[in-house]
């Protein structure tokens, strides 16, 4: 089987199945949306300097134990590192790039 | 025996147990965490096998710092913790009488989730060379400052 | 196991000959790819001495890729394999299976860690990571070269498991053996089955009789075909080990038997504290333990019987115990020796000083012998106000509580004594309506299934609760003369906020804890260990919870710790489980990384004997060489566990551990030490 | 339909199931180990360190999990859900549900590169959902099959991972399947469930974002947590006071839950010391009715906890708040004092309860206790037992216990299962002849 039939059957497969996973694929969609937003709002805020969780909540304006829970996604995925301690909070900063 | 080129890294012989320091690295694998290359693990049931001379010999050989991860008072071997630290402490003397530097030779406890104390003793170990040059000029160092026997 | 022997291949797979080493390099799908250089680092190790094929692969892991080196080992006649992949945890196994297929020793195979080791963790420096996977290699590469076939260590094994102790747990234990097959000898120091439970009557959670149940598992026993029952033995012999422990049984006479037992019995004047009742009641030293009890054939106590003669029918008759002994191999040993309840200390809670005060099992006992409808008394008097005083013997604090004689105290929860006391006191409401019950106790402890529902009903059975604390414990005292009882009790009670109060009874129970039978005996002749506490200490709490020590033998019920009925059957059933898995095939099979002795080297220095810590692992024999005495170190692979203490000991490097050397070692060493100037230069 | 035939079912993966298994294996039966998740280890794996020797639980359940799937005689099903038992001719015949992973099994290397390529961030049910993986992911590091599955109600479709896979292992296509197993003796392994944090409404109903449960707290200390460190989740602080409410799910005839549950009290003691050494200025209280430390070696890590500092205060406490820095205030009657008191701390941990994972009455035919936990008629006789010959039950399944406890009744369980499977296979078989000088010996 060549390349492009492989390719053009996978993508109708894709196809097919997003027309039978509609509602949840759709779901899904927003809350991408939503992650980039806030993912972006999260690495801007902390880009320059780093920002402890209570810091990071008031520059984007979104609940604490949210930032939080995306803090830890994005150190988890090597995009943002810990950089020390500020009083009783830990302090956030994205990973440089190479 | 290969010809030796030259010296450019120094070299790290990590001996770690296979229930603890070897699960422990295999687990730093997992999170993707990066630390130096030249570091070089080798499994072992149980550090007590290794004689004080075994030490002394890799450092003859060119090895720079070796760290020994054990399984500390986890260890399914009754003689682990306390043999280990022994048969470390003799090894400590008898580098020494060569000129090595002790804190070349390392024992500590790691368990198979310790990812973070892992990196660290790695890193220690690194900085510490870096700062205390190749074991090669060390014990040379030491031996043409002896008095020679004739 | 060689699969179907391949009818082309010429090429013999040779083990022993010289190493014709193939070594393979796993991409494993770019995971190793993407950061080491494979191929290089394969083209490298083909220059290696003794490597005749170096190869890479998407994916060894595959059907395909294991079939490659199948199909090198046959028709290369690669016989040392040396694999980079992922981690050996997991496929370490896997490749094993491989190489056994294609008819190689599975131990002739090595394998180095370049994902999670390696290419996981230096994505940033591919070079030092191919550097590292060339040394890496190379060292497997050396060891490979020393590497020799291997065979687990297999060990006969009588199938045949001996159960010492005879209540409950040793009952249990046996008869889940038996039923898997295996043959079991049941040791029973007494002349009775039936253990502590035989002396218990309501057993908690269910209420039930406890004698009803245990008569029907000791019918089980003893109608078992596989199980022989030894009462009245005792353990005077072990030697051996897992599989093969020859034990030696002694097995004191009844001394009386069918025809003269009832009336030598009438005859017999000597009487002894009954212990079935704890000594609340005498017995003749001719007895049996309670009616109903098994074997029902009478016995004399020969601990008890002072050998005087008994006169019966003119005739004056001494009793003679004239033990016998037995020999049996057996391959496994199941310890319930069980427990005994705390003795308190003369004057511990007022106990042998105020005849008021008696332990809870003696409480039991009392109860037991009263006919329905009778009175609650005690010492010649009613009893309407009763004080049950808990955590006697468990809890213990250093400073606070007497030692027992060997210094020792019991720091530890007893567990079951809560509940116990719980039921007790509900009970006596119901038995005795006019009584008036105080439980005197720290925490409450019924954790177990159904137990907290005593608690629950003890509060509504108006039972009145006092909560001390272990540094303040309640004082017993006599009552002074003249007073409506006979003792009182005086405790600072941390419900009403510290209120010190005085409580007078009539009867004080001392719930008693938990202690480990006397056996110290069995612990020197069976090399067992204890723990802090002193009860038989299992391998590990997790790992091996009904596992000692001493590969074989096991643990079942209360020899190990304080537990309730329900949780020694538990333990009984998972020891017999470890049995049965143990010793079913008739072999018992070990790791082959145990330590091996060069004759040629050992000189008989002893060193190894010493640094040792695993009981009969290692020994020294003399030997005769050349008409010439010659000490030699022996190892005994079934008590080695390869933590290689002897090797570093060794003054003449003549012991090392199969498959870990210590010459592979040095190599392995050597090889990381080399340089590869080539590989760094091609980046340079 | 396929049909394996296998002497006993094992069902539930977690330290009781993998026990029975390996019990039950290591005597040559052929076992179906059943798990619903994608991966074995059950609660246990979640645990950081377990009482009372502190040893790292990963170092004692991870020897486990691959030694069951590495055993010859285990059949290793994960992500598969047992829809019906029928009883027929002194066997049971299970139709099992296999999820679709969507993913490969015998393909899949374990990589992870199709998580990293992932866009979907969604919260990690194995960090008790205060941390993240993707919607594509090797449910944890330590997973037995290390293997991904695919979350396909969180899944964009966007075919990324299918892309990556260097082994073609991403297959959208995959389906449930049935099949349908034969068993002589089923074990039931189902476990615990962690009463609901919303239960007590006195407590905050879950509503307090920094009053957690046990579990996460296990988390936290767990040196793979969401976190890395222990931090409060509710914006992040590292905690300087931390509570444990004792009996928060248990002895509470409110809730429908008369019953100890056992572990509570030493897990509060263990993680109050495993706090003490992650952050050394950090105050524990535990608010206690009875403290419950009745197994081996329980009450001298107790007695160690008061020594180290551990502040144990008796009180039932009767509500919690928080203030508006999201500080828990505990308002507690002290029994020792009479007196009522609030106070306020960074991090409550609801010492809660166990309740049974699965109620497996409808299923399997067997009565369950009061409690909801698998009745057993005789335990003073048969621990394990059922009251439907054939099913035995082990763990947690048999109401609250520790590890140590569960591993015993796997065990007990095994050895019942494998007594009954014997009986149901062979002829009983006549005595094999025991030695004449044994049996004379026993008169």
């Amino acid at each position: 089987m060549s390349n492009s039939t492989e390719a053009r059957m996978r993508s109708e497969t894709l196809k097919r199945l997003r027309e039978d996973h509609a509602a949840t694929v759709e779901h899904t969609q927003v809350l991408l949306r939503e992650q980039k937003q806030i993912q972006r709002e999260i690495c801007q805020a902390i880009r320059e300097n780093p920002k402890t969780v209570p810091e990071v909540s008031a520059a984007i304006s979104r609940p604490a134990h949210e930032v939080l829970w995306y803090l830890a996604a994005l150190k988890k995925y090597g995009i943002v590192v810990e950089a020390g301690m500020c009083g009783d909070y830990v302090l956030y900063q994205g990973v440089k790039e190479a | 025996m290969e010809k030796s080129g030259p010296p450019k890294q120094p070299k790290i012989l990590i001996l770690a147990t296979l229930a603890g320091g070897y699960a422990g690295a295999d687990a730093t694998g997992q999170t993707h965490i990066d630390y130096p290359a030249n570091t070089y693990i080798l499994p072992v049931m149980c550090p007590c096998i290794f004689p004080p001379e075994f030490y002394l010999s890799a450092f003859e050989r060119g090895i720079d710092g070796i760290l020994v991860l054990y399984s500390g008072t986890d260890s399914p071997y009754k003689v682990e913790a306390e043999g280990t630290a022994k048969l470390i402490q003799r090894a400590y003397e008898l580098i020494k009488t060569r000129g090595i530097d002790i804190r070349r030779l390392r024992l500590a406890a790691i368990c198979t989730v310790c990812v973070k104390p892992f990196v660290k003793e790695v890193n220690q170990m690194n900085d510490l060379l870096k700062g205390i040059g190749r074991v090669k000029d060390e014990i040379a160092a030491h031996a043409s400052s002896q008095p020679q026997a004739a | 196991m060689p699969e179907k022997h391949h009818p082309n291949v010429e090429v013999e797979s040779d083990s022993s000959g010289d190493p014709h080493i193939g070594v393979y390099v796993c991409y494993c799908g770019g995971n190793i790819s993407h950061v080491v250089q494979c191929e290089k680092v394969a083209k490298r190790m083909a220059k290696l001495p003794k490597v005749v094929v170096a190869r890479t692969d998407m994916s060894l892991c595959s059907a395909a890729g294991q079939a490659m080196i199948e199909k090198d080992i046959k028709e290369l006649g690669i016989n040392r394999v040396v694999i980079g992949a992922c981690a050996p945890s997991l496929h370490e196994q896997t490749f094993r299976g491989t190489v056994t297929r294609a008819g190689l020793n599975p131990y002739l195979y090595y394998h180095v860690g370049l994902r999670e080791q390696d290419s996981w963790v230096h994505s940033l420096d591919a070079q030092g990571a191919t550097c590292k996977a060339c040394s890496l290699m190379a060292a497997g590469v050396a060891k490979a070269r020393l590497l020799q076939p291997l065979e687990p260590i297999r060990l006969s094994a009588e199938r045949h498991t001996l159960v010492i102790g005879g209540g409950v747990a040793g009952l249990r234990s046996a008869l889940d053996v038996a039923r898997q097959g295996l043959r079991v000898t049941l040791v029973e120091k007494s002349p009775f089955l039936g253990g502590r439970m035989a002396q218990l009557e309501g057993i908690f959670p269910t209420c039930e009789e406890a004698r009803p149940l245990l008569h029907r598992l000791i019918e089980q026993v003893a109608a078992h075909p596989n199980i022989t029952i030894f009462t009245n033995s005792e353990l005077i012999g072990c030697s051996g080990y897992v599989g093969n422990f020859n034990i030696r049984v002694r097995q004191h006479s009844r001394g009386v038997d069918s025809t003269n037992a009832d009336s030598l019995r009438a005859a017999c004047t000597q009487e002894t504290p009954d212990e079935f009742n704890y000594g609340l009641t005498k017995r003749k030293v001719i007895y049996q333990s309670y009616p109903g009890c098994y074997p029902s054939a009478q016995a004399v106590d020969w601990e008890g019987y002072n050998g005087e003669p008994i006169q019966l029918n003119g005739k004056a008759i001494v009793l003679k115990d004239e033990p016998q002994i037995f020999d049996l191999t057996v391959g496994a040993i199941v310890m319930a020796t069980g427990f005994d309840p705390y003795v308190p200390h003369p004057g511990e809670y007022g106990y042998g000083e105020v005849a008021e005060v008696i332990t809870l099992p003696q409480l039991v006992r009392h109860l037991a012998s009263m006919q329905a409808g009778d009175p609650l008394t005690w010492n010649g008097h009613r009893v309407q106000d009763i004080a049950l005083i808990h955590c006697v013997g468990s809890r213990q604090i250093e400073g606070i509580d007497e030692p027992h004689e060997d210094g020792e105290i019991n720091p530890y929860c007893s567990r079951v004594c809560c509940t116990a006391t719980l039921h007790t006191a509900i009970e006596l409401r119901e038995r005795f309506p006019d009584t008036h019950i105080y439980e005197l106790y720290q925490d409450i402890r019924t954790y177990g299934r159904g137990h907290e529902e005593y608690y629950r009903r003890a509060q509504e059975a108006m039972v009145h609760f006092i909560r001390f604390t272990g540094d303040e414990r309640p004082v017993v005292s006599l009552a002074p003369a003249g007073d409506a009882h006979p003792a009182l009790v005086r405790v600072k009670d941390t419900l009403t906020y510290g209120e010190e109060i005085e409580v007078p009874v009539d009867l004080i129970v001392l719930a008693v804890g938990m202690m480990p039978r006397p056996i110290d005996d069995l612990v020197k002749m069976l090399k067992l260990s204890r723990g802090n506490d002193r009860f038989l200490l299992e391998v590990h709490p997790k790992l091996r919870p009904v596992e000692m020590a001493v590969n074989g033998i096991l643990l079942s019920g209360t020899a190990q710790g304080p537990m309730n009925i329900q949780e020694s059957l538990a333990a009984a059933s998972a020891a017999a489980a470890k049995a049965a898995a143990l010793l079913g095939r008739g072999q018992v099979e070990l790791p082959p990384f145990v330590a091996r002795v060069d004759p040629e080297k050992c000189e008989g220095s002893g060193a190894c004997v010493e640094a040792c810590l695993y009981e009969g692992a290692i020994r020294m024999q003399t030997i005769h060489e050349n008409g010439r005495q010659v000490r030699q170190a022996v190892i005994e692979p079934a008590n080695c566990s390869g933590c290689g203490a002897c090797v570093s000991a060794c003054p003449n490097h003549a012991i090392d551990v199969q498959g870990w050397s210590l010459a592979q070692y040095e190599a392995m060493v050597e090889a990381i030490a080399m340089e590869f100037p080539e590989l760094e230069e091609v980046e340079a | 339909m396929d049909k394996l035939h296998v002497d006993a079912l094992v069902v539930g993966g977690g330290i009781a199931g993998m026990q029975a298994a390996l019990d039950l294996a290591d005597q040559d039966f052929q076992i179906v180990l059943l798990e619903k998740e994608p991966s074995i280890g059950g609660k246990m794996i979640t645990l950081s360190k377990v009482f009372p020797t502190l040893d790292c639980c990963s170092c004692i359940t991870t020897p486990k999990m691959s030694a069951v799937a590495h055993h010859p005689n285990i059949h290793l099903l994960t992500y598969c859900e047992i829809q019906a038992v029928q009883e027929h001719e002194g066997a049971y015949t299970a139709i099992v549900l296999q999820k679709p992973r969507y993913v490969d099994e015998n393909l899949c290397t374990g990589c992870r590169q199709c998580e990293y390529e992932c866009p979907i961030t969604i919260p990690n049910a194995f960090d008790r959902n205060l941390g993240a993986y993707r919607a594509i992911r090797v449910p944890f590091s330590t997973a037995v099959p290390q293997k991904a599955v695919l979350d396909i109600d969180n899944c964009l479709l966007c075919g990324k991972c299918e892309k990556i896979c260097p082994v073609h292992a991403v297959d959208f296509t995959q389906v449930p399947i049935t099949f349908e197993i034969e068993a002589t003796a089923i074990l039931l392994a189902t476990g615990f469930e962690l009463t609901p944090c919303d239960a007590k409404k006195e407590y905050g109903a879950s509503q307090l974002r920094n009053v957690i449960d046990p579990l996460m707290m296990e988390r936290f200390l767990a040196p793979t947590g969401p976190y890395g460190r222990v931090l409060r989740p509710g914006d992040g602080k590292e905690p300087t006071s931390i509570a444990y409410v004792q009996c928060a799910g248990s002895r509470d005839d409110t809730l429908g839950v008369s019953y100890c549950s056992r572990v509570c009290c030493m897990y509060a003691i263990k993680q109050a010391m495993l706090l003490n050494g992650a952050l050394p200025l950090a105050e524990i209280t535990i608010y206690y009715m009875d403290i419950r430390t009745f197994g081996k070696g329980y009450e001298q890590f107790y007695q160690n906890a008061k020594a180290m500092g551990v502040e144990f205060v008796r009180g039932k406490v009767a509500s919690i708040r928080q203030d508006e820095d999201q500080n828990p205030i505990v308002k507690v009657e002290l029994t020792e004092e009479g007196r009522i008191v609030e106070r306020t701390h960074d991090l409550v941990v609801l010492s809660l309860g166990m309740l049974p994972a699965y109620r497996p009455d409808d299923v399997y035919h067997v009565s369950l206790g009061s409690d909801g936990f698998v009745a057993i008629p005789s335990p003073n006789s048969d621990p394990c037992h059922t009251d439907h010959p054939g099913i035995f039950a082990a763990g947690a399944a048999l109401g609250p216990m520790d590890i140590v406890d569960s591993i015993v009744t796997s065990g007990a369980a095994a050895s019942a299962a494998s007594v009954y499977i014997r009986q149901k296979q062979t002829q009983p078989r006549a005595s094999e002849g025991l030695d004449r000088e044994m049996e004379e010996a026993y008169a």
